[in-house]
């Protein structure tokens, strides 16, 4: 009943890449009115926007810290970003992407700068095709940037896998559901460091480190187009 | 303040200022002391709309969709449809659900929590502005009385809050459903199933139901009300019209609104509704 | 399958009433123990009782108001009021009645007489025959007076709307489900003004402004049904 | 204070002092006082029961109904009934479920919000005093065994909490159980379906359960407890009865209980349950 | 389709036990690293753990009393702790637990020692086979002691009931499915009061008092296990 | 303190000072400092877990369970099954679950409420391990495809926090599952139905995934952090191994890794987990 799906035919992928290619990609900064900061980042047909609000008071209070900012991220997918409606509301999903796209992009932020305060990120998954949260970290480094928040880098988020036994860059489509491993990552590329690392799916050891390498130069890429993203930003305003 | 090589001091002291100039807050009375005058913070005139862009089929994963921008007011609605069971009170008829929700950076008011109460007034205006104008031909949506009927899901995502929600939620509801294709329906094993990525049919509609939205402000009534016109109104109320009637209404606001106010914004929303209607109709026949 | 029902017979609605009859109606003025105001309110065969707490501190704090007190509203059905049980805990269309609710009754209540304090309106529907929101609000009004509230008049409400292409007042029973328009609005009489609006249903513009003038002439026959409650009640507390 | 024209200053003046009557707090150590001295603080003697009013079919819409006023404690109790599915351990049932709210205006010091631990409590106690007496022949009430049973929802609204909320909503459950009367049952492609508007038989009843509630202060034990004794109580013993036997218990208070105090209780709740389900009877027969 | 079980068989319940035994039962106290007291209370298949967190400062703050220490109870339930998985998160049946739990505590503890503070007590369920409650209360009132909560006794529980017409100790097993009366209390022995009651059955007057009379002498026995654990505790303890 | 009359003064002091000596904090700074000095607070080797203790089959209510130790860390794992439908888009296979929960005497800095992001991020990465290895053999689930699968509940209560539940959890997880006995399927009236009280075969299983955890102080790597070395941690990674191959890995903390250090530990990992898997297989051949 199930029919085979070939992922790869005559070493292209399914939708035509090469093993090691991302998807087209186009990033926006500053595309909400209402929020301190904003950016939009699609990557194929995945479509994230991500906005900061802050640094502000932190309610409740109790949560504040007396020597630094702390840093909210909500992760969120519009109900008609899947296949399926997905249900509003975080599920648990959700709340532990929330939490790792976190712990992916304090590093890179000077918290110290505002202290007692809260940094709020909040990132919409508009239309959801492989690697949100890859791209969702990719809209929020863009929008911090844009909100003035002082930060040491921009963090860059970028995914690898396996599928039909072949090491790829970016899983996307049908890969997602067929293919045997999805390795996101988020890199900190000033410090070459990894910030967020999730692995589900079988590799040996020698597997898993070409795989490691190979996100780690994916998100170099996208580190170069959200620089861009931020020139033109900037350049424009300049010529106002 | 961003510490990034290619931004220069000067970029960033511009970026500064920017934000300072945000900041302040436009005085409700200096919007009463112009529109006593005539005057309009935008220059807008009483009846006059914002400049709208309607984008539809955005997001290919949902069965319709539509980007309204009404100024910097910003919403997405999308369109999920699936198999369901009907109503008991009306076996013969497919299901709508509209829900709105605030993407927590629409607005720094904004905190993240349950649906507040704009959001449910905002989507059961929608809701109802479509359900009470018979707009979606819901009887066409049956697929086995008593059994297996489409359920429609509207779902409205705010981006940017900048007045006038109401209005561009339903025009980005309208725009969605005048363009949404329907799953292909399939059975299996006697059973019918909506196909997850092939698509079929439009839904069935038998016309454009709009909302148009009016604001008194003292004694003047403008249509179309921005951010601040909103933080200085006395009273709203917003009317649903399709094809020359009127469809549904909904008054908003703590101050009350004489009959023959009333009655003004009824007439002048005969008039925008078409109005509207026709750049929604333009965007079908692209 | 579906039977035809017939709303109007001789220009006679289903319940014996003319077109523009009000239901036979109770209105009740302290009518609970441990309430500060509290009242009782039926139309045929909808009722609603309503109390008032307050004014009183505001809990949570931060949703106090230097200069004026808050209106708090919240509107509930019990489970047992429809004839499907309605599960206890407020819906979406609950939520709003209660927006709406607290919006009909601001006009007329000088809440500057009470800063930083908070005046909580609840109502509760015992039996569900259409127009609840109305009955609702009437009951409120005359609880606000109970309580000693300070206001500039009360508040009186009422349903018109179409059925079978007649316009009539006071929409009940069968006309609920089967009729084509329903209309409530909420009046603050003595400024001629009107301070709940909702329509569902088609109509032209001619026949909204009939029907517009309909609900305003019910809700000032309720007007006068309420005043007189409000003086038995204190007749009797005066004769005590 | 209501600027009301039809309203006096005098009126306006009754009306403030009643407010401050009303506020003056009844001191704990003065019941306690009393009471040693053989009094309660409204001169019942210990074991009497303030007036009880009972009003049953006051909901059109409900099965049952009943108001129940003691004292000035008032709650309304709703039967709806459903047909649903029993449950794996007693396939031949019909299934009972009881809950109760406070209505917020039941009481100044309640907060709207969740249910509280007292609602439960209330809904739990009244519901295992109609389960464990066995009072409804829950085996008449299955329609096909393992398939399609009654569902029997109780719900207790409570208007006004004076003390002594456990016999007053007991009362009122028995008293809407007693009345009510059962959809007709109807059935639509061989499926039993509720009728909406239609009813037939009577809930099949084996006897009339009763709460009757006592409470210790100091030494001395007194039933039917208003908002004042329940303050000084130290402990509380709810007893369901039936037919001159015991069939539920309900401890409350943070103080114990001798052996002998509840062997007293025990002795008095036969007695005055007896009382109790007399009055219910009359209702009936009315 | 149901088969008929005996519960009693030559004057021996379905377990083997005469009418007036317990289950085997083991008691341990200070069994977690991480809690200010810790118990573990086994009775029969039946397992509970306490644990006492406290006393802390009170959070929310309006919830603390100025001249005494609150009391929190939870009980709880394993998801696994049931023939049926039992969903996470308290039911109506758990919170009514809590509350007669702390009800049944409260008489023993000296809580005018610690003004302003709370005193937290959870029981985990990890085994139900009856009785949950009882062995909860009994690991409870050892966890006070082992926290060193001033206390004037230790509390301790345990049921009696009916099966086929048979007055007996601590119910067990099938004897709860099929059993006529479950019969749970509480005992202060230094007092000879009854902290906690329930009864759910149906029993006369005569039958009542024998076995409320059953249940003290049951809990009685409890209490001495109950303090032979804790002299095992402080001797080990001493001996260290 | 506590007023019992066979405990005497001397015993409550000594008691009193165990409770002191618990509350000492352990300072960051000297973990770090011991470390760089090539030193564990509890002496261990960077690579070395504290002792382990797993026991299978303690509840026999569950079809398995088993609680682990890791020192004074210590969890309870339940399975429950029950049969379910399966997923749309895995119609041949069984369907599997796991949820944690901290009772709240875990740790004093936990306060009941909703589950933590701690909580659920245990579970995940517990599931993934299993799910992600392919040690359970789903297809073998399957009743019916397209209608009836075995449903997997595993469920982790934590009970005690000192460090590294992830690894404890997931220990307790596999212990559960190697060792658990499914419930005997029935038919009745041709419906599979999961017998309440017979077990039957053992849950199909294709080996042995574990996970191991690492945290990166300083410059120094150690396996199995205690608790107040995590407190002191600047990064964590948790990977699962099953037969020589990684399956899983999930990194915390708020510092990055480098390349080489998540490199490093992906070989101690398979190494490690090699280890873990013996005790656990230990634990099957008793």
């Amino acid at each position: 009943m199930k029919e085979e799906i070939k992922l790869i035919k005559n070493n292209k992928r399914i939708d035509g890449r090469k093993f090691t290619d991302l998807r087209p990609l186009e990033a926006k900064v500053g595309v909400l009115k209402r929020a301190d900061g904003s950016a939009y980042f699609r990557i194929g047909n995945t479509i994230a926007i991500a906005g900061v609000m802050g640094p502000r008071k932190v309610h409740p209070k109790h949560m504040e810290k007396a020597d630094r900012a702390i840093l909210r991220t909500e992760y969120r997918m519009a109900p008609f970003s899947t296949w399926e409606r997905s249900r509003p509301g975080p599920n648990r999903r959700a709340h532990e992407i929330s939490m790792v796209t976190r712990k992916a992009l304090e590093p890179v932020i000077f918290l110290e700068e505002f202290p007692k305060t809260a940094i709020n990120v909040y990132i919409e998954i508009l239309q959801a095709d492989a690697s949100t949260r890859c791209a969702g970290i990719n809209a929020a480094a863009l929008a911090l940037a844009d909100a003035g928040i002082p930060m040491k880098d921009l963090v860059s988020s970028c995914s690898a896998g396996i599928i039909e036994g072949q090491i790829v860059l970016d899983i996307a489509g049908q890969e997602d559901c067929h293919g045997e491993l999805d390795f996101p990552i988020a890199y900190y590329p000033k410090k070459k460091h990894i910030t967020l690392l999730q692995m589900d799916g079988i590799a040996t050891n020698e597997q898993f480190k070409k795989i490691l390498h190979l996100a780690v130069s994916g998100a170099e890429k996208i580190y170069e187009e959200q620089k861009k993203a931020l020139r033109q930003k900037y350049q424009a305003e300049l010529n106002q | 303040m961003i510490l990034f090589d290619s931004i220069s001091a000067k970029e960033q002291s511009s970026f500064a200022i920017r934000k300072v100039i945000e900041m302040i807050e436009i005085d409700a009375n200096l919007i009463k002391a112009m529109l006593r005058n005539g005057k309009r913070i935008d220059n807008r005139k009483s009846d006059e709309y914002r400049e709208i862009s309607i984008k539809p089929e955005i997001v290919q994963q949902a069965e319709g969709s539509a980007e309204v921008r009404l100024g910097n007011t910003h919403v997405v609605a999308g369109i999920k449809m699936s198999i369901g069971t009907p109503y008991s009170d009306s076996i013969d008829k497919g299901v709508m659900s509209v829900s709105a929700e605030f993407v927590p950076f629409a607005s720094p008011e904004f905190d993240s929590g349950p649906p507040s109460e704009e959001s449910i007034e905002l989507a059961r205006v929608v809701d109802r502005a479509i359900r009470e104008s018979k707009m979606v031909a819901f009887e066409k949506l049956c697929i086995k009385e008593n059994e297996h009927v489409w359920m429609v899901n509207i779902d409205i995502d705010i981006l940017s809050d900048d007045g006038n929600l109401i209005d561009a939620a339903s025009l980005a509801a309208a725009a969605a459903l005048m363009t949404a294709k329907m799953p292909k329906l399939e059975m299996i094993n006697d059973k019918p199933v909506a196909s997850k990525e092939e698509r079929a049919d439009r839904i069935p509609l038998t016309g454009i139901a709009v909302t148009t939205t009016f604001v008194k402000i003292g004694n003047v009534i403008v249509a179309d009300p921005g951010l601040t016109e909103i933080s200085a109104m006395d009273a709203r109320l917003s009317i649903g019209t399709l094809d020359g009637k009127l469809c549904s209404m909904q008054k908003g606001g703590s101050v009350g609104l004489t009959v023959e106010e009333i009655e003004q914004m009824a007439d002048m929303a005969l008039e925008k509704g078409d109005e509207l209607r026709k750049e929604l109709e333009k965007l079908v026949l692209n």
